[in-house]
């Protein structure tokens, strides 16, 4: 079965500054893959290139078989793979409402939005508390949930997640990994991205650990040993210390 | 006495009502991409002189010019967006000079084409006088735009806030990436908001020829106008426009039966920035848009 | 740069100093540069964009005919206090520096408005709508006649230096630094001590007496003010103009803007179409904007950088 | 040193903060936890001067601050952070720095920069553009760095520790350790993760619906039965 | 000889209409120069775009200085023809004008400045047919703009020294709607007669807001660049019974060799009638170019303020009336007429000695 997501050789950065030295990455139909790694590995700019955010330099990506590379972020959207990204990345001059509208605006989530609005608000009830707030002024948790919100919003085959629980307060964070726990049950395929290893981990089918740019690891989540992963973590490659 | 004070504030609100049809598009542009589209006036009078022209050489009612203008204003402002898409960097401040530069060029073009001539409707159904309850006087063409204006501006606020292209209209504004997470292209959805700028523009230049007397050197005071009470209203607010318009034209009115005409233009500006002061982002702006 | 100097200082008058016609455009031109460079500095160092530059312009310009032909002043301390006029004439702007982006542009655009009218209406000071006619020129000084085009131009050419010169200095202090970042992130400046508002006063005031000087130089070199003129637009247009294309982040490019802006348009343009020219015009901006973003100094700096590695290789 | 008297924020009909005591000592570490939305970025804002309180005093030092403006509060000593990482627009990493420590502690010191950038971990990306360049840890060492340049005598950290992988996490909290001797800091500290919070806080205070609810030991208050319920939930923490 | 004229005009910005329109009687100028002096002398122009800029009309002046020009024709807006002409004095240039009414251009003792029509010469024309009409009440209607402030200056002192009763309403040119002032006029004025002094698009509005207010007056009365063919034409109903300054009746007649050789030259150039700019324009130019004529053809050279001494000398009987110069460069003998907008014709109704038909009084267009 060839795989849903395939990524090999990819190169890309920012203007001059070339952050993925040859990622390779492959996700399979249905299957979560969580990618960690110490902080500037370059694991948010994975996704973003993945989304077309980011110029791909070199290398290929492709889903369901069909090329990503070049393809723009709305029809890659289109095409069934979203990206949640970090809490910073909501509409601040709009209502949590219209943030959350935003969420069902592809094609594929117009339908019955409003079930998945009552969802979202049943999974979130601060959301629904502030529906008329503007979502710059949430507080910075709030923000993360409301970009969480929104992404359940879409209606994916393919869902890339950024650090979900940034910021989250810990009865928070086991909802989070409950719902995640649901999508996956659910059949729905997901990248996810996530410093909290331990509960990541319990998550995962398959592990990538992330560094420098590069995929150094990759495993099938039942073989990994965590001690062994947070030595990968810190061996010395020069010259990037990580913050501290 | 009372009869002035009342034919004022009449005058000034259907004047308002024409203002707000010549700042919508400008705010919806300005709103949303946060563009000053220097040209906007321009696109105005070019509407104007289309339907000068339609009325010169085909005799048409200026109404019945409105579907030509709608063309020529539409692809006029679609170009203006395709020449602002090319800007690589710094857009705001840059596309300021770009959108100047054009309004320099439709400027002269349209005096090339026209001449400097002043031009205004022939057609004296436009100009005839509608008066309520005999103290109310106004030109039926007032009326009727006045009415068209209300009417579109009531049709952006729906487009703007309960429409999916409304809301990703809003989106990009809002951010950018963001939006194109959310599969929002929006290159389209931008070049969308400039041509519904441009039927605003077309509306309010029929209007402004029908009303008024154009010029090509009156294009520069209506963007002035426009953007004045764009920002009166506060970033991108559709209910702002209508009372920031309102406001600026009942202030002049008013002006002229209790002072004197001349101070007119004196006093729109001190309303402006008596309100600016008091509402640091503009009637309806948000708050939020100046925490940061 | 002493090249420069010398060149600006002594092979122009020598070479052009004949063509009375063309000398008026080089100092229009550097007039327009002086203005540019100040709202280049407002805009660059106070974060500020503003769309009334002509406010101050015009208030410079009457403060120092009015002190002159009433009063009496000496023509150049006039213009000094025209600086100062301008510069108080932006204290009662002051309000307006609450106001963001776009709403500060539009606020002192507005007090352009007023100030205009104003001038209308006090006829007794200003003469009202009719102007001053024949305000008295520029002086001989050290044995320069600065009312000749050359003078005029070795004045104005001084002014300009003397702002670039200032403002390069603030903008290479730490001051620099910390209003370059209140651009954006003013609240990011005020939690680390930055005043952020003093300084952006501070900025607005100086800008506005640059203003100021240039709009009073302007006056006694074509002695003649109106309220429409004093205030047009176009002291606050055609520098933004010259401003962005020659490189408002830089310090020389408003002026390099201004001098090849109004230059080829008056010279080139205009000999080849004498009515039609400002269609070129409007299309050489919009053309810049799109081909070279940064503005013609940073470009003509890639290129010659370009240059240099081609012929180093 | 810092003592805060009944603040209370209102933002339109919200009451982000309720009438709000809370009195910290020269030299303390005070953990600040709660609820997202309870309310500590507020107080972050009302004490550092972002935001004017609806009522209730502020005193730093003994002084009332709660009629200086912002800058002057980072002058007689309080810095802090941001959530929402505030960098200095078009400058560099090492420019940001300069610019707070000009301004904040009124001369320039390289020196004491470069030792900033060191322990944060910034050497190497100094002349970096602070804005666009960084990765989100980073632009979170970044506000550490800024406010340390002003020579605070306070030093209110908001989630700078959040989003940082487990080990780094633990480093980072032993150079704020680091950070706090070396520079005789008082610190209050907001975070979400609670072992952090224990490892690094004598003291803890939560806050809920911008209340304090809770206010002691570590231990004593994470297992106060009502903190659970609104904040840490039945995970083992 | 061989002699190039300079022109100043604004050919674009705000005036650019009535400098297009006085460019094309100095071209005409031009051409019946070049015929009638045939075989002795050849005219040229050099015009340049002064863009409705001060500045730039002093530029252009010195351009054409170093062009080497004659004399310079042209100039609109007294605000620009003040420096452009203080320009042209200290290149040693005559500068003649139409386009500048202000007073102060003349009170400046420039002696190479000439201007063939001033401000009280409509002012004249206004209070003459105001006072034959026997009105006891006049509101004035004025554009703050220096011209027609000056003139309404000029015309309240007149009319008040008369025992007229006057109430006046100063607007600026951002005016769009007038009923406000003509409700006040209506209301509270109520005077026989309304007095404009303003341009076409204030004209434009102030009778629009009449026509829906119908305020109770007798006439409208305006100045230049109302009583014209265009404005009869394209707002043929708004115009009815309208009073204007107007050197010509529509469609003209010229008495006289010279007219009538102008109006067929410009009918056959540009193929519509002339108007007064164009008028203006070719009046002075001729009074120029005889005036260049003769300081050559005395001994084959032009000496430095010789054509200001050859305009002063003589007085010229020309269609706008005979012309002389004072030693400031005015025209006391400038008056203008009153024609008055009469169904599809514009007749001349002031003064008497020139009128084409009767006055319609009382006449307002609705
Ligand atoms: N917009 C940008 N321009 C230039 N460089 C960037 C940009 N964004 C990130 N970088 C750099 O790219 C590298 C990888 O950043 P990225 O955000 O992908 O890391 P990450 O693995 O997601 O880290 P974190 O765990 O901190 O979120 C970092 O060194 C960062 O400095
Ligand atoms: N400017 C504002 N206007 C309106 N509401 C606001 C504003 N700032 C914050 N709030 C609201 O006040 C409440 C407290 O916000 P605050 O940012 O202090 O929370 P917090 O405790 O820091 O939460 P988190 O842990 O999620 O960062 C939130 O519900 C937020 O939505
Ligand atoms: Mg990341
Ligand atoms: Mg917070």
């Amino acid at each position: 079965m060839t795989p849903l997501l395939e990524v090999s050789g990819l190169r890309a950065g920012y203007g001059q500054i070339n952050v993925l030295w040859d990622v390779d990455l492959t996700v399979e139909e249905g299957k979560t893959t969580v990618i960690v790694g110490p902080n500037g590995a370059g694991k948010t700019t994975l996704l973003r290139t993945l989304m077309g955010l980011v110029y791909a330099s070199a290398g290929s990506m492709t889903l369901h078989g069909q090329t990503l590379k070049g393809g723009k972020t709305w029809d890659i959207v289109e095409r069934g793979m979203v990206m949640i990204p970090e809490g910073r990345m909501v509409f601040p001059d709009m209502s949590v409402l219209d943030n959350l509208m935003m969420g069902a605006y592809p094609r594929a989530g117009r339908a019955d939005w409003e079930t998945r609005l009552e969802r979202v608000f049943a999974m979130f009830p601060r959301l629904k508390e502030r529906r008329g707030q503007m979502a710059g002024l949430m507080s910075g948790g709030e923000a993360q949930m409301l970009a969480m919100g929104r992404g359940l919003m879409e209606n994916p085959q393919v869902l890339l997640i950024d650090e979900p629980s940034l910021g989250l307060a810990p009865v928070i964070v086991d909802e989070i990994f409950t719902i995640l726990a649901d999508l996956k049950a659910q059949g729905l395929t997901i990248v996810l991205v996530e410093q909290n290893t331990s509960r990541a981990l319990h998550l995962a089918d398959h592990v990538y650990l992330m560094r420098s740019g590069k995929t150094i690891l990759s495993q099938p989540a039942a073989e990994v040993d965590l001690g062994h992963l947070h030595d990968l973590y810190f061996a010395r490659d020069g010259g990037s210390a990580a913050v501290g | 006495m009372l009869e002035l004070i009342l034919q004022a504030l009449y005058s000034g609100l259907l004047a308002g009502g024409y203002y707000a049809m010549i700042a919508l598009g400008l705010a919806l542009v300005f709103g949303t991409m946060r563009i000053i589209n220097l040209a906007h006036g321009e696109l105005v009078l070019l509407a104007a002189y289309v339907a000068f022209e339609m009325e010169r050489s085909f005799g048409w009612t200026p109404l019945a010019s409105i579907p030509v203008a709608l063309v020529v204003v539409g692809l006029t402002a679609l170009v203006i967006y395709l020449l602002i898409g090319r800007i690589r960097q710094d857009r705001e401040l840059n596309s300021l000079i770009l959108t100047f530069g054009i309004a320099i060029v439709l400027t002269n073009l349209i005096l090339m084409i026209w001449s400097a001539d002043i031009r205004s409707t022939s057609n004296s159904w436009f100009m005839d006088g509608v008066v309520l309850g005999d103290t109310l006087f106004s030109m039926r063409g007032e009326v009727i735009f006045c009415v068209i204006g209300v009417l579109l501006l009531a049709a952006t606020y729906w487009w703007l806030n309960h429409t999916w292209q409304g809301r990703a209209l809003r989106a990009v504004a809002s951010n950018r990436d963001a939006a194109k997470l959310m599969g929002v292209n929006p290159a389209r959805i931008e070049a969308l908001s400039f041509l519904v700028s441009g039927v605003l523009a077309t509306f309010a230049g029929v209007a402004v020829y029908t009303a008024s007397v154009v010029f090509p050197a009156v294009g520069h005071n209506l963007t002035i106008k426009a953007f004045v009470i764009t920002v009166l209203a506060g970033m991108g607010s559709v209910p702002g426009v209508l009372l920031g318009a309102v406001l600026i034209g009942v202030g002049e009115t008013l002006t002229t039966t209790l002072a004197k005409p001349s101070l007119q233009e004196l006093t729109g500006m001190v309303i402006f920035l008596l309100i600016l002061f008091l509402r640091p982002s503009g009637l309806f702006g948000r708050k939020g848009m100046v925490k940061k | 740069m002493l090249v420069a100097l010398v060149l600006a200082y002594g092979a122009v008058p020598l070479l052009l100093g004949s063509m009375d016609y063309v000398m008026s455009l080089i100092i229009a031109a550097l007039t327009i540069g002086g203005v540019a460079l100040a709202w280049a500095l407002l805009g660059n160092l106070g974060g500020l964009v503003s769309f009334g530059h002509a406010a101050f312009f015009g208030v410079g310009a009457y403060t120092s005919a009015i002190l002159v032909v009433d009063h009496h002043w000496p023509v150049l301390l006039a213009m000094v206090a025209g600086g100062v006029g301008a510069a108080v004439a932006s204290v009662a702007t002051m309000p307006a520096l609450r106001l963001r982006g776009p709403y500060f542009a539009l606020a002192i655009l507005a007090y352009g408005h007023i100030f205009r009218i104003l001038a209308v209406e006090a006829t007794s000071l200003t003469g009202g709508a009719a102007g001053m006619l024949s305000i008295p020129g520029f002086p001989t000084l050290l044995g320069i006649n600065l009312a000749s085009k050359t003078g005029a131009y070795a004045l104005i050419l001084t002014i300009v230096l003397l702002f670039a010169w200032l403002y390069g200095l603030i903008r290479r202090s730490t001051y620099g630094l910390a209003l370059r970042a209140m651009h954006d992130s003013e609240l990011a400046t005020r939690v680390v001590g930055v005043p952020s508002t003093h300084l952006k006063a501070a900025m607005l005031v100086i800008s506005a007496f640059m203003t100021g000087v240039v709009g009073a130089f302007n006056a006694h070199q074509i002695n003649f003010l109106d309220p429409e003129y004093a205030f047009a637009s176009s002291w606050t247009v055609l520098p933004i103009a010259a401003a962005i294309f020659g490189g408002y982040r830089t310090v020389w490019g408003p002026v390099l803007g201004a001098l090849v802006v109004f230059l080829v348009d008056q010279l080139v343009f205009k000999e080849l179409m004498p009515s039609g020219h400002q269609l070129v015009f409007g299309v050489l901006l919009g053309g810049m904007v799109i081909l070279g973003p940064h503005g013609l100094l940073p470009l003509l700096g890639r290129w010659s950088k370009k240059e240099a590695s081609h012929a180093g290789a | 040193m810092l003592e805060l008297d009944a603040i209370t924020m209102r933002f339109g009909g919200l009451t982000a903060l309720h009438a709000m005591s809370l009195s910290v000592a020269e030299g303390e570490t005070l953990g600040l936890v709660g609820p997202n939305g309870a309310g500590k970025t507020t107080l972050f804002n009302v004490i550092s001067g972002v935001y004017a309180p609806s009522g209730g005093t502020i005193r730093f030092g003994g002084q009332d601050v709660g009629a200086l403006p912002q800058w002057k509060r980072a002058r007689v000593g309080i810095g802090r952070t941001f959530q929402i990482p505030q960098p200095m627009r078009e400058l560099t990493v090492r420019e940001n720095l300069r610019v707070a420590q000009r301004f904040g502690a009124g001369k320039e010191d390289p020196a004491a920069l470069d030792e900033i950038l060191d322990l944060l971990g910034l050497a190497h990306k100094q002349h970096a553009d602070a804005a666009t360049s960084l990765a989100l840890t980073e632009q979170k060492a970044l506000e550490v760095g800024k406010a340390l340049a002003v020579r605070p005598r306070l030093l209110m950290l908001d989630e700078v520790l959040g989003g940082l992988e487990m080990a780094t996490k633990r480093t980072f909290a032993r150079t704020l350790e680091t950070v706090r001797a070396r520079f005789g800091l008082t610190m209050v500290i907001i975070e979400h993760d609670i072992e952090t919070i224990k490892a690094l806080c004598p003291r803890v205070v939560v806050l809920n619906f911008g209340q304090l609810i809770a206010d002691g030991t570590p231990e004593a208050v994470f297992n106060d039965p009502q903190v659970i319920r609104s904040y840490t939930g039945d995970t083992p923490a | 000889a061989e002699f190039v004229l300079g022109s100043e005009l604004p050919l674009t910005g705000k005036l650019a209409r009535v400098g297009t329109g006085m460019s094309e009687g100095i071209a005409i100028a031009i051409d019946l120069a070049n015929a009638k002096y045939a075989g002795q002398h050849h005219f040229s122009v050099q015009t340049i775009d002064d863009e409705t800029n001060p500045a730039k009309a002093v530029a252009a002046v010195e351009k054409l200085a170093s062009d080497h020009v004659v004399a310079i024709t042209g100039g609109y807006g007294s605000n620009i023809i003040g420096p452009a002409s203080e320009a042209a004095a200290k290149a040693g240039l005559v500068y003649m004008t139409s386009g500048g009414v202000a007073p102060e251009l003349t009170q400046r003792g420039l002696d190479s400045f000439f201007r063939i029509n001033n401000a009280d010469g409509y002012g004249k024309a206004m209070v003459g047919l105001i006072e034959t009409m026997g009105a006891k009440s006049v509101a004035i209607l004025y554009s703050n703009k220096e011209a027609t402030a000056a003139m309404a200056t000029y015309v309240q002192k007149a009319l008040t020294d008369k025992g007229i009763k006057i109430t006046s309403h100063e607007f600026d040119d951002t005016t769009t709607d007038f009923k406000p002032i003509m409700n006040k006029v209506k209301l509270q004025d109520r005077p026989e007669v309304v007095a404009m002094i303003g341009y076409e698009n204030d004209y434009i509005g102030i009778l629009r807001a009449g026509a829906v207010l119908k305020p109770d007056v007798k006439a409208m009365v305006g100045v230049w660049s109302l009583a014209t063919a265009q404005m009869n034409k394209e707002f043929h109903d708004q115009v009815q019974g309208v009073y204007g300054t107007s050197p010509l009746p529509y469609p003209v007649v010229f008495k006289g060799g010279e007219a009538q050789d102008f109006a067929a030259a410009y009918m056959n150039k540009y193929n519509r009638e002339p108007d007064y700019l164009q008028q203006f324009g070719y009046v002075q130019t001729m009074l120029l170019i005889d005036a260049i004529a003769r300081a050559h053809d005395n001994d084959g050279k032009i000496e430095a303020g010789e054509i200001a001494r050859e305009l002063r000398a003589t007085t010229t009987p020309t269609m706008i009336g005979d012309v002389t110069f004072d030693k400031n460069g005015d025209n006391p003998n400038f008056t203008h007429r009153m024609g008055q907008h009469q169904g599809d014709r514009v007749e001349l109704v002031w003064p008497a000695n020139a009128a084409t038909a009767k006055m319609n009084y009382p006449a307002v267009p609705w």
